[in-house]
């Protein structure tokens, strides 16, 4: 484990813990005895919903459109029954369904036998996901390769699944450990999930199931050619979150963006509706032992990185807290920070440092993702590689786990092969030459870097007692966070938000609660 | 006067190219590369570097002696070029010249969620020390933020009886900015609303040239301020005499 | 097969550029600096970065899409290709083939003072993880090291009996590594030499095909090790018969 | 002054500098009882012998190459009887030489007007010296301001002196704080020094009095517009290093490239040569109050960076002990080193870092000067310009003092205007951004860079201890430095190394020795 070298105060640490504690309860609650039209389709994809209809609408979209109120019950008691009543499997139901089959037509059957095929069904839900867990842990074991200090993470966004295959294979025989293929511009704001393999997509590819399978199969390849394991990542993010965690954990994704506010902050959804999803999502992705990437980094685009560094902290203990009350262990909650101090800030690389080692010394087991120099960039592609350089550095300098290699043409397009190679290179090249740098070096006692990382803190402990007193719900109305101001009834999704009635059920919540041990 | 690029000398041509070419990295690949750059009019090319960096793609750095000359005078600039009024100089004129508020209306439409280039202008706070059009006395400005569709911005350009409607496109990838900046202006068209607005496209890729071909009476791309903006739409007002 | 540069996409033709332009910064500058990339055969240019550097001179990063398309059928590899033998096979070679020591003169010429390269072939500890010439038990090699006058360069391989002579070329400003390889070939000429030894000249920014042209039979670019030249040194004493 | 961090020995650092001082003593013997061709060219241009003759041949020259072996009593007497016995100015004199008078015909006036005369023309040369001093030293008083740290330092070398004075404009322009007018390729191989503008060179401007007079006017102008002063570099080496440091005096230059043996090292120039002309060229610079520049990167260019660090210090000590005995004050003493490490090498950085920081404690006075990559450049300019973003970094975290700015394209040409744009934008980046560093951090008690530190020094002091022992003549003849055997009766130049007469005769000399305080 890394040492601590910024003498910062415990208290101060275990009082911002407790605030986010305090600020989450009413979430919570709310969180508890509501549901959403993608919870319910997630859950009906545990049970086995797949498929599209002629329209190309996802079965599972079908099934809840057309429950109507009784959505408040939760999805999964019409579709077990259609299963019984109809002695189908799920894919038979499934074809049905896209046939035009609306299952809410049919007699209930007697509860218990819904309880036990959802049990049978849930069963196979985790029998899939545990193989994708052990199959992840033997291959790791196998390759028995030290681990990357930190893992470099890079992008590919072609629209094309099987040009982003091309540019994945390079990247790998280059050297990253982590791939994430970027979804199209606007995907985080369909209340669907696209389905089968895409070629066209704005600014990324569309994260489909099939697309995920593609991406995990060709670099299952590069990784036994290579002797060591490739993390694939994808994201939760938007009005399908625990639909998307429900892919994720089928196709063996290994890490996932998982924001409990990005969506309500920067996608303009609604906040409710995203409260309730992070949650399922969650828990779906904690069964599924995959690493969640929070969005902090955001933050820092909208907001000055020296001014309001503090909200990237609020926030990382904000989304711990919601991480560790979905029953997520610290060890895969990958919170998110980023390098956007201003190039032209004398000192900027030290207060820079200062707070990546805040995070790591805040959240020590914490696999932290540290994203790279991107407001600052401009066209200059040479500035900007020597920005990246010092990124590369600070990651090192500070003990990061998860690294998303900085482009140098950031500021002009999504990465060109070559772009990502020069990445690569200048990452491998800063990072091994300084590889003991951590533990040589020590800062000067109450120095800049120490009472920079203070001060930091207290800027947090002030701002979550203001949201504490304020509330989540207000506080994020009046836009305390990110500058946005984002109105409790308004954004994208709210439609989708039920309150649950008294009989509401949903097994597979059920059984991931259990499993997670949480209530 | 003939101009050619300059490395250390006049009119030496020197400039720097890096590109990759999809075919595996052997001698033939690196004498293709720089065949490749003699083609683009170069009397002197030089592969200084190249990578194989996928199994079927090589990268390349070459510093070249171009041959090519360009006649300088007959360059033709296409971006707006005008005398930018100040903050104060810009009041005062709306003051004299308009006799009323300016009502300026912006949003970064389509599915692009990049609030920060339109917030650079509008912003009270504004961008780089330059104060955004919500702080102008003279200027009632409203600013819908990201993601607005085009029928959402213009319906509220109308409530607000709008003088000027600004419109900002970040993502390019695909061309998805023509389309939606396009679509912007047929749906103008199509109500009738084509002069009804001062039309102000904006963005790090967007030229006043591209503006004018899709149809907005200005483009702007980096680094501008909101004194550019309102100089050019308080001006063209009184030019057309919309100030009433 | 026709090829174009690739960013993201086959043939999307994308190409990183930087250069200076002799004028002072502003947006005619800036215009001038995308239609000279433009006149490369680009389809499409864009000047993503641009900066006054002095006075009268600008600087400017520019992406684009060239339009230029290279049949790789058509391109015809000047460099050397030969299979090349490790250490012990040459020496092999030399004991089956030749059947006597081999002689080899090397040298830095003119006023060129960067013996690292020649040093690199020819030194017994070599250069990364290659041995080096001297080290061979079948060559006779002397490093004359550098700044040495082609006449005694000349002279020396004259009274070891060389069967060739290396010659390096690191400075080519103002092409002085042209005029130093050249002068040596004219005065090997001139006093009758010509055949008399197989002449290799090296560099990194020496080609086959400039050493060709200039007149020596062979010519190596970066990281050449003494494996390449003793190969190509042994068997082309073969082939002219001049093992004996 | 700069905080100790490497906790090295006192004692280790006070031996490696005794022996420096034994092993200089039989050099500093063979040094007092002999002259060179160039030693009596540079008196006489100390005493106002200049201009050329019809072939170009500088007057300096034509008076000396006519003495043969009379040049044992030195060339002052001859010229200054000239002077008395024409009645001419020297000007007039230098003209009738080059019009075909051979002063050696002329017969001796009494030493008595001999040695008035003498002084009287020193007397001129050591008011335009102090004229210059002052003159350096009250617009930096006028402009009053403050330091860089370090000082950014970056060469031109177009070939042609008014090019490379429009590139120094824009250098300055882009705000570095000196200049250096590289030399064309093998100047430092002539023996006489090119006289007038030139236009023409390879790899670099002919080092003129004339070109050195256009530089410094430019940048006198480019000074008082930006209110800073931007020094100006040239080359003492070579074998006219004392009449390069005359013209250097005359011409109001700041620093001038000067080191003890690079010559025999690197230009196979003959070693007793070297020894005798760098002593009185550093007399001459210690005058003029000019900041030599030694060359110990050179011995990386060579050698492995990591392998022979403690050549460097080894010769670093043996500058400073030569530029002592030559009367040089420490903080005129820009001792040389190079980041050179291979950039492949786990932890080369903590290593590079501690190679400076060693430089920096056991030299606290002198401008330390800290040269950039280059060996290891290659073609891929974006890798190189990350290397150059790291040595930046090294520079700046080790408070080095002159910083020779790297260039992305040094393994392909002299600088283009736009290198240096980038180079001088990424250092000051990289610089300002971590201002403070140096106060900031500190090193691991016994750690990486304390042990490197030490063990360089202990290599140090070996190497020294072996050359005393077997003396530096023999030693630099077995190949002890940079690998290179020079053997002692060759090498360029070794003609002109002259034992003095008993009656030997240099009023300049003695003036200088007189004025600096040393025997
Ligand atoms: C911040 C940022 C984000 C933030 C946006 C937050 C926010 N609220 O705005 C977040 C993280 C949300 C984001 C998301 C994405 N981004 Co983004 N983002 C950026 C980034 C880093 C900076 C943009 C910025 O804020 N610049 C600062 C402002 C002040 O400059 P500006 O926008 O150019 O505005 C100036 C001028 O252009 C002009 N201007 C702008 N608009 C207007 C309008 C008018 C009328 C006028 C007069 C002038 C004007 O005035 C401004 C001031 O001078 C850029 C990279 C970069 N360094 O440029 C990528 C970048 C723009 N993003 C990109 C992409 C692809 C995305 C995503 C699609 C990625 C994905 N697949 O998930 C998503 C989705 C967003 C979407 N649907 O649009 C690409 C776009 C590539 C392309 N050319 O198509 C870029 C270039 C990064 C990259 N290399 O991939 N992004
Ligand atoms: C080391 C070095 C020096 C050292 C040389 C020490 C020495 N004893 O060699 C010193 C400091 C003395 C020096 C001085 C100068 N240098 Co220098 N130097 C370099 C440097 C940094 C590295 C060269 C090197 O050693 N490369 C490593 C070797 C192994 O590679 P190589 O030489 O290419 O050799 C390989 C191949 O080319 C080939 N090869 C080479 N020769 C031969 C011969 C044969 C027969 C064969 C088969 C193969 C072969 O095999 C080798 C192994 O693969 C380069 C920049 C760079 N990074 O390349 C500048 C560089 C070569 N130098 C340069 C210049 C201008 C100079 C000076 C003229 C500067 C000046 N005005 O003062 C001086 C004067 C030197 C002179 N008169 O020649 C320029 C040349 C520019 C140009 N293209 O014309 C360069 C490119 C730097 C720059 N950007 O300005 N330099
Ligand atoms: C947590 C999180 N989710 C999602 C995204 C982007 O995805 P989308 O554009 O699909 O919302 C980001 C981008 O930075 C993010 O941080
Ligand atoms: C001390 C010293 N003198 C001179 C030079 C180069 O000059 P020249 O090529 O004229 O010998 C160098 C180059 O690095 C040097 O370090």
């Amino acid at each position: 484990m890394l040492r601590n070298k910024l003498n910062l105060s415990d208290e101060k640490i275990a009082r911002a813990r407790e605030l986010a504690s305090v600020i989450s309860e009413p979430v919570q609650e709310f969180i508890d005895k509501s549901t959403t039209t993608t919870v319910e389709r997630a859950t009906l994809r545990i049970l086995g919903a797949d498929g599209v209809d002629a329209d190309d609408q996802p079965i599972a979209n079908v099934v809840v459109d057309n429950m109507g109120d009784n959505l408040a019950f939760g999805a999964a008691k019409p579709y077990i029954n259609a299963l019984l009543k109809k002695g189908f499997t799920p894919d038979e139901l499934n074809t049905a369904i896209a046939e035009g089959l609306d299952i809410h037509e049919l007699e209930l059957t007697d509860f218990t036998h819904i309880k036990a095929k959802a049990d049978e069904l849930i069963q196979i839900f985790a029998e899939k996901v545990k193989k994708n867990v052990k199959y992840r842990n033997d291959k790791i074991k196998e390759y028995n390769r030290p681990e990357s200090n930190p893992k470099l993470y890079i992008i590919v966004a072609s629209g094309n699944i099987y040009e982003d295959v091309k540019q994945a294979e390079s990247a790998a025989e280059l050297g990253v450990d982590i791939i994430a293929v970027i979804r199209a511009t606007a995907q985080s704001l369909l209340d669907f999930v696209p389905y089968g393999p895409t070629t066209e997509g704005f600014g990324g590819t569309y994260a489909t199931q099939e697309n995920f399978k593609i991406m995990r199969a060709a670099l299952d390849k590069v990784c036994d050619k290579q002797g060591r394991y490739i993390s694939l990542v994808n994201y939760c993010s938007g009005l399908c979150m625990p639909e998307i965690a429900v892919m994720g954990a089928f196709e063996r994704l290994d890490m996932m963006l998982n924001d409990s506010m990005y969506g309500i902050l920067f996608r303009d959804i609604n906040m409710y509706r995203t409260f309730v999803d992070q949650k399922f999502s969650r828990m779906v992705n904690t069964y599924a032992d995959v690493i969640i990437n929070t969005g902090e980094d955001n933050y820092l685009t909208t907001s000055d990185a020296f001014e309001s560094a503090y909200t990237v902290l609020a926030s990382q203990f904000i989304n711990e807290k919601f991480a560790y009350n979905a029953g997520m262990p610290a060890r895969l909650m990958g919170l998110g920070h980023a390098f956007e101090m201003d190039p032209e800030i004398k000192n900027g690389f030290l207060y820079e440092m200062a707070q990546a080692q805040m995070a790591r010394e805040i959240f020590p087991e914490a696999p932290l993702k540290y994203m790279p120099p991107t407001k600052h960039m401009t066209g200059n592609v040479f500035m900007g590689h020597t920005m990246d350089a010092m990124f590369n550095f600070a990651s090192k300098a500070t003990g990061q786990s998860i690294h998303l290699l900085g482009m140098l043409t950031e500021a002009l397009h999504t990465p060109y092969m070559q772009d990502r190679f020069l990445a690569i290179e200048s990452a491998k090249y800063v990072m091994n030459s300084m590889e003991d740098f951590y533990d040589e070096v020590e800062f000067k006692k109450d120095g800049l870097i120490m009472q920079r990382a203070e001060k930091v803190l207290n800027q947090t402990i002030v701002f979550l007692e203001s949201v504490q007193k304020k509330g989540m719900f207000d506080s994020i109305e009046e836009g305390l966070f990110a500058e946005m101001k984002r109105p409790k009834a308004r954004g994208k999704g709210v439609k989708g938000v039920i309150e649950r009635a008294p009989s509401y059920w949903n097994p597979t919540e059920e059984f991931l609660k259990r499993e997670l041990g949480i209530n | 006067m003939n101009i050619k690029p300059y490395g250390d000398a006049l009119d030496d041509g020197a400039m720097q190219l890096s590109f990759t070419l999809p075919v595996p990295l052997d001698a033939k690949a690196r004498e293709a590369a720089r065949v490749y750059v003699m083609k683009l009019g170069f009397e002197k090319a030089e592969i200084v570097y190249s990578k194989s960096i996928a199994e079927n793609f090589s990268f390349f750095v070459c510093y070249g002696k171009s041959a090519v000359v360009l006649d300088y005078d007959t360059v033709v600039v296409e971006e707006l070029e005008q005398e930018v009024m100040s903050y104060d100089e810009i009041n005062e004129f709306i003051k004299r010249e308009i006799k009323r508020k300016v009502v300026i209306v912006g949003a970064c439409t389509g599915t692009d969620a990049h609030t920060v280039g339109i917030d650079a202008i509008m912003n009270m706070k504004g961008y780089n020390h330059h104060w955004g059009l919500e702080r102008y006395p003279m200027i009632e400005a409203y600013n819908l933020g990201a993601q607005v569709p085009n029928e959402e911005l213009i319906k509220f350009a109308e409530e607000v009886n709008a003088d000027a409607v600004l419109v900002s496109q970040i993502v390019t990838g695909q061309d998805s900015h023509i389309k939606t900046l396009t679509e912007f202006v047929e749906l103008l068209e199509a109500e009738g609303l084509r002069d009804k607005f001062i039309t102000v496209a904006g963005g790090p890729r967007i030229g006043n040239k591209l503006a004018l071909e899709i149809g907005y009476d200005v483009g702007f791309g980096r680094a501008v301020y909101s004194e550019d903006v309102a100089t050019y739409v308080v001006e063209k007002m009184v030019e057309r005499k919309l100030a009433s």
